[in-house]
């Protein structure tokens, strides 16, 4: 489902927007807000993020997102609702992101179960590795979810097409090495990553982390399918408020 | 392919992508080192140039003639270079690092101990050398700050979450996540993803390989238990590991803070309040709510405030092979106070949960039998939070004098 | 009679009448124990198993690297148990005790470190202990008498004198002359009248045995030179012990303070203003003005600040056998901060006069020389003076939050 | 010449009285002005102290007496002239009192000379047994001049034997073990040791630390032939002044 969404909209732009918000954060009616601003603007797909106390793959501006939303009472139940809110309100596909522990404490088939009962289209739990997924990617692809799987610098072009052989919907690719969140300089090295990652992967590209401006979208052009807009979205509206999002987003294509 | 390890359900490595490389760079060295005839040679050596090794095992006299139980014996870690058994773990990773060619080190901390014995190790080895420590912890443990960074390291106060030793460990691996090219990760204790259990445990096992020689030499036996506090697991994975295949009963001692019904407490394995859960890269009991989200812990000893513990000792659980116990806050002062009193020895107060623990056990047992407590670290480290645990007026007194007078220089 | 000795025109047993059998008493015991033929092994025993002996033998590689001159050895008192070669005194006086059979043990003490040994032998081996600290460094050494009254002794403070080390010493002999039927006086260094030099002397030996016997197995040869810091003389006598039949040169470092001139130092041997005289009970070298009263001493490192220094090294002065340097304030703590850095080791202050002597002479000496330091405690005892001599900012601030933390509950 | 006068002295009066000042406290004037005081009281001899920096067989009171005289600059000079001036002035004999160190930098030639010329009759050192005191014996016994000697409750027979051996002038017998100042309890068990030290001696016993009043001296009669009172009138001084030093000494006998 995800992969023939992905097929179409890529038929028509050059590049897809996907953004990331953290679920509860600074509010859960303003995360409802936030979509709504984002879907208007044109983003093409969502990760949402059940905030998470460990959360050991993001930098300093989504970490702080999950623990304030935690801090204000953000509960995995109350996090799927405001996905399924979402999905059913709107028109574009919604990923779930967290990390594993979520899902573990929830129980792999009732998580599973939900997501697809709440109308989602797949998850990323970045903190799973295929090698530790298999029953995770089992249980997703027999459900019809596309378990995001990830690319990094340093990951080699076997280990791509390993990782290759058990994802859907789309490959997320880290931009560099780090956290969500920090500086990323897009170079001619940044393009020979990308190629080596389209190489070794059926899917779609996504790129992330430190997506910032239009110049940045503009030479990914080509080289990814979906862009990635995380902390850069957060600190707009943190700086800004919900209403600058838009703007920022209708400003990046 | 990324190694991987579970111990019995527990374990794992769950690791986000851009360290998987990483990971299997540092099993792979890892796997080279132990394989390595001369390694463990080596190492040992390093540890009884640098470091007290073999550590004594001491005849506890007074202790054994005052519970009129069983025959006391204390392994003697907090005689190791920097105060406890945390060097065994981190010069064993220094010598992993300049087999690796990196030049950097990274660490958590949360009362401190560790941060000081891996900037001690980057010191000798010529390593850059930085320390994450919970903001709280900076403020609170000011004392192993300073020599942190008279040692030549920086420490990074962490201001995410609640600010303690978890926090800590998720920015180390932040830090990680970026500079894994020069720079390995230092984690204090037998937790975190495959290798890093493993490892540290091989590294702590020569505490129960000294240990059991040294009893054997000593007595022509066996311990009947051996305790040992539990934090991460590591100086218990230590000295337990000497004992496996022998009859002692192996006894990990737990913090139980303000105790188990307090919400209060450290106890992962002895309470019914830890759960398996996966985070910070590993699956094991973890101190956490129905959604997965790590609650807050507590234990007068910082060290064994920590909400996860070694996938080791939560198999070893499971199976029955280790039990576990937990010592209150209360009772760890008291056994605190009677080591010292009684033997002039100053556990941490990490340690002297074991002691606890043991003191609880020794009157029920017989003086033909033997029991063995692992003193993990000193406690002389610790003044700031002994002198509050027994809300020392004097010291007090002496503070706010010094206080006074810092004041006044810095005004003029 | 009353046994007495000479070392040159040094030593001796200048004692009030009320003292004679006391001292006469402690001389045969002595010299029972030392012509025991097990005594010594149980000695040693005792401190294998209870402290950390032998202590280790570090290559300081990095220093070494880093002057470009000899290979420097460091013999590592510190990871005595208490932190210092003290304990090793301390330990062999407590079974003297033991076979005299007397039940009490007084101590003097200046920055705490003898006190906090002596309070732990009495508790090891079940004694009563009052210690005699200046009331001055009973308010600066707030740290070590926590600990003496955790292990249970009793600290009194000395009002009288210049209320620091010497006038401890007084105040624990007038305490002697009235409780000598049951209580030892522990003499903390190489001083007062015999048989204190030889039987201190004969304790801290132990160390240049270990040295000794451990470079010979590490090198198989012998150093040019050995350092070692000179408070009243214990560990360097020690130490040098090990080498009196060597050709090897033997330095002993003085604490210069704020230099020879300044009449703010320590150097009783090393500069010109150490004068023949007799007050504590024996003959030596003293800082004292022309009609024989003791002055005033000064170091940034409380255990060399003391008037008097052994008898024992003070004839070797003027055999010529050990040569005397003095270490200024501020060489000693640039001395710590690069021993820190290069090996991750923390000297005690006084400790780091003997690495700054040994710091000065070590460029103008060949690769193929060896020289051994004797680190004879840990600094991280010291963290307040330490603070204090760097004027660390972040300490200072913290020790005020501390008291205002304090404060609030003194006032709650 | 002090032995004959002892004896004169013995001849007329059941107890002699011997008191102990610490010179320059208050002041050397004051110093002056108690020793005055104290002859017209009727004292038999007194004892002058030499403050010196460690008096380690003093106890409280008088340590911090020795404490005081060199805070305000006491030096050896200045108290051998007091004490030149209290010999020339007052017709009892006057013994210097001090540590070995202060003879030993002065020199013992010169020290023993200056006692002489100043018209001294001996010294209490109490820090130089006879073991160590070889030569400063001899130089003293030489010049004329007694070196007082001391037992203690824990001499040995045989020790006494010894030390009477080479002292002269009086013994000064310590009451008790301690140092200066401490209670001393005037039993039967002080008259025991007091028999066992004129058993052990030719001269006269002087008896020394803790004696307070008249009923302590009482004690002491037929026992010892001098009493020393030394902490007690300090304290007297201290409390009510130099006049009151003459009626306490009067009040003892
Ligand atoms: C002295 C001491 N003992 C024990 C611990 C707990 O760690 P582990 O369970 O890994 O031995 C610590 C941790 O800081 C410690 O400092
Ligand atoms: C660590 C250390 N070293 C040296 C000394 C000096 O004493 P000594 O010269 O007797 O060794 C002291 C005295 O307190 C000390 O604590």
């Amino acid at each position: 489902m995800l992969n023939s969404y992905l097929e179409n909209k890529l038929a028509e732009k050059e590049i897809l927007l996907m953004t990331h918000i953290v679920l509860g954060y600074p509010s859960f009616d303003d995360s409802l807000r936030i979509i709504e601003t984002m879907v208007e603007a044109g983003v093409d797909l969502m990760e949402l993020q059940i905030p998470f106390s460990e959360p050991t793959a993001d930098g300093p501006v989504i970490a702080r997102a999950n623990q304030r939303s935690l801090e204000d009472g953000a509960t995995v139940a109350a996090c799927l609702n405001l996905a399924e809110n979402a999905a059913r309100t709107f028109d574009i596909p919604f990923l779930l992101m967290g990390y594993y522990n979520i899902l573990y404490q929830y129980g792999l088939g009732q998580f599973v179960a939900a997501m697809k009962g709440n109308g989602l289209q797949g998850a990323i739990f970045p903190d799973i590795p295929p090698e530790e997924g298999q029953e995770y990617l089992e249980t997703m692809q027999e459900n019809g979810l596309a378990p995001i799987m990830i690319f990094s610098p340093t990951t080699s072009a076997e280990r791509m097409r390993y990782i290759d052989s058990v994802a859907a919907g789309f490959i997320y690719c880290v931009a560099r090495k780090g956290v969500t969140g920090a500086e990323t300089s897009f170079t001619h090295e940044l393009g020979d990553y990308l190629k080596k990652c389209r190489e070794n992967t059926r899917l779609p590209l996504a790129l992330g982390f430190g997506i910032k401006e239009r110049s940045d979208i503009e030479f990914l052009k080509g080289k990814a399918d979906i862009a990635v807009i995380g902390s850069q979205a957060m600190r707009v509206m943190e700086k800004d408020g919900i209403e600058a999002v838009g703007g920022f987003i209708r400003g990046l294509r | 392919m990324l190694e991987t390890r579970y111990y019995g359900e527990f374990g794992g490595a769950y690791l986000p992508e851009i360290l998987v490389s990483t990971f299997e760079e540092l099993a792979a060295a890892f796997r080279d080192a132990r394989n390595d005839a001369g390694f463990w040679e080596q190492y040992k050596n390093m540890m009884s140039t640098y470091s007290c090794r073999p550590t004594p095992l001491t005849y506890a006299e007074n202790l054994s003639a005052y519970f009129g139980g069983p025959q006391i014996y204390i392994k003697r870690e907090d005689l190791n270079h920097t105060g406890a058994h945390k060097a065994n773990n981190v010069m064993g990773q220094g010598m992993l690092v300049k087999r690796m060619g990196k030049r950097r080190v990274i660490a958590e901390t949360g009362a401190g101990q560790h941060g000081v014995a891996t900037a001690t190790m980057a010191a000798k080895f010529g390593l850059d050398c930085a320390i994450y420590m919970g903001e709280l912890d900076v403020a609170r443990q000011r004392p192993n700050v300073f020599w942190m960074e008279r040692l030549g390291a920086t420490v990074i106060p962490v201001k995410d979450g609640s600010r303690t030793l978890k926090d800590a460990i998720n920015a180390a691996m932040r830090d990680w996540a970026a500079n894994m090219d020069d720079t390995h990760y230092v984690l204090g204790t037998a937790c975190g993803a495959h290798p890093y259990p493993e490892m540290v445990a091989y590294f702590q096992s020569i505490i129960g390989q000294e240990a059991r020689r040294q009893i054997l030499h000593r007595e022509g036996r066996l311990p009947a238990r051996v305790y040992a506090c539990v934090g991460g697991g590591s100086n218990a994975l230590g000295i337990f590991s000497g004992f496996y295949d022998d009859p002692t009963e192996l006894v990990g001692v737990e913090a139980g803070g303000e105790g188990l019904d307090s919400g209060q407490h450290a106890s992962r394995l002895a309470s019914a309040e830890g759960t398996p859960g996966i985070a910070q890269g590993y699956k094991t009991y973890f101190l956490q709510n129905k959604d997965g989200q790590m609650q807050e812990t507590h234990s007068v000893a910082a060290g064994l405030d920590y909400v996860g513990v070694s996938p080791i000792l939560a198999a070893m659980r499971d199976d029955g092979r280790i039990r576990f116990e937990a010592a209150m806050d209360r009772e760890v002062l008291d056994a605190f106070t009677l080591t010292m009193e009684k033997e002039g020895l100053i556990p941490a107060l990490e340690s002297a949960h074991a002691f606890a623990q043991a003191f609880k056990e020794a009157p029920d047992m017989i003086p033909d039998e033997i029991i063995l407590i692992n003193q993990s670290g000193r406690g002389d480290k610790d003044i700031f939070t002994v002198a509050d645990a027994f809300s020392d007026r004097q010291w007090s007194r002496f503070i706010i004098t010094k206080a006074e007078e810092y004041g006044a220089k810095l005004v003029s």
